[in-house]
């Protein structure tokens, strides 16, 4: 599963996107806990992030469609 | 109507674009990069979406508002890209019948738009560095 | 700054001489005629003032309102003369360095002007009557 | 004293203005009490209305200075 990144996430990873390999029924949730793992330099910033799923802000207890449109949303800072 | 636009905003178009007849009041937000934030010096923003999630939520916003006063029309626009100070970075304008109802309809808008919009704002400083806006973090 | 005027306002002159480097936030409120006022069809309006008191009490409003928020800069210009259904009768346009600040600073200037700068309304109904607005009487 | 009128006060009297004789020492309310005296047509609109002294609201216990710009300012509908 790809999961896009914006802002400093962007930055830090140095990526648009990462690649997370989750099990079938996995939830928003357990991508969470996945990304500091693969990308320790986003791991605070993830904590304080949403997860959003087809563009939708997703609880961490969504299962996770076997297609969606996945993204980290860091703190938003727009207006 | 919601948009992002990598172009001036132009306020004079926002605001005659929500003017009706049965509307006897427009309130129009223009948001403007400040050249200071707490003390330390701006010179400039970068703005950048998550563009088809901050289209979704935008529109969201128009309905909510729209359910909540007797709204004419209402414009929601969010420029991105790099801005200067002083320039436009979001406008919102509304027409109501009545002006307390385009006051509450324009700021719900903005306040709205701030809380949970996927947009993102780089400060660059003064000092020549950069550093993403994340409120909380 | 106040005004009256017989021109039509330029709402864009309004909100750009506002605007400032130090003011994240501008705020620009409209009045314009509407064609209904409850169920009766308006077809224009007169505005009238006593001139130099209504001068006087918008100066104080503006006053007031940078006495209470950090305004960078207020405009307050009303039209006088004949107004044609959607025409702008009012207008204020205020900056100020935060939002809620602009919001507020603007909705307490035009709510005051309301409530007490000697200028008055005469209604153009569509049966041909017309009616001075004596709110009260 | 000459006493501005405005609105519907001058369309009721068809004058812009009123002369009205008072007395060294009155006030804004002795004003106010003669007004329906000499124009019956607006007896109901000064009930309503406030006086202006010098583009001043005055109370109706203010005394009158010698030389003021005076008027009838009727309820307002500005904005």
């Amino acid at each position: 599963m790809r999961v896009l990144l914006f802002a400093r996430a962007r930055d830090l990873a140095g990526a648009e996107a990462i690649e997370v390999d989750l099990p079938a029924n996995a939830t928003v949730g357990d991508l969470r806990a996945s990304l500091p793992k693969l990308c320790p330099r986003i791991a605070g910033l993830v904590e304080r992030s949403a997860i959003a799923v087809n563009n939708e802000y997703a609880a961490d207890t969504t299962l996770l469609p076997a297609a969606a449109e996945v993204a980290l949303v860091p703190p938003v800072s727009g207006g | 109507m919601v948009r992002l636009t990598r172009e001036a905003i132009d306020h004079t178009r926002l605001t005659e674009d929500v003017r009706r007849d049965h509307c006897g009041a427009v309130v129009t937000f223009l948001g403007t990069v400040r050249d200071l934030t707490g003390d330390r010096t701006t010179l400039a923003l970068d703005y950048e979406a998550y563009p088809d999630m901050a289209l979704k939520k935008l529109e969201e916003i128009e309905q909510d508002t729209r359910s909540r006063w007797p709204v004419g029309d209402i414009i929601l626009e969010h420029r991105l890209g790099h801005l200067d100070v002083g320039d436009i970075s979001v406008a919102v304008a509304v027409s109501c019948p009545h002006r307390h109802q385009a006051f509450d309809a324009c700021r719900h808008a903005i306040d709205r738009l701030k809380e949970f919009v996927p947009i993102w704002k780089k400060e660059n400083w003064a000092d020549g560095t950069t550093e993403w806006v994340h409120p909380g973090t």
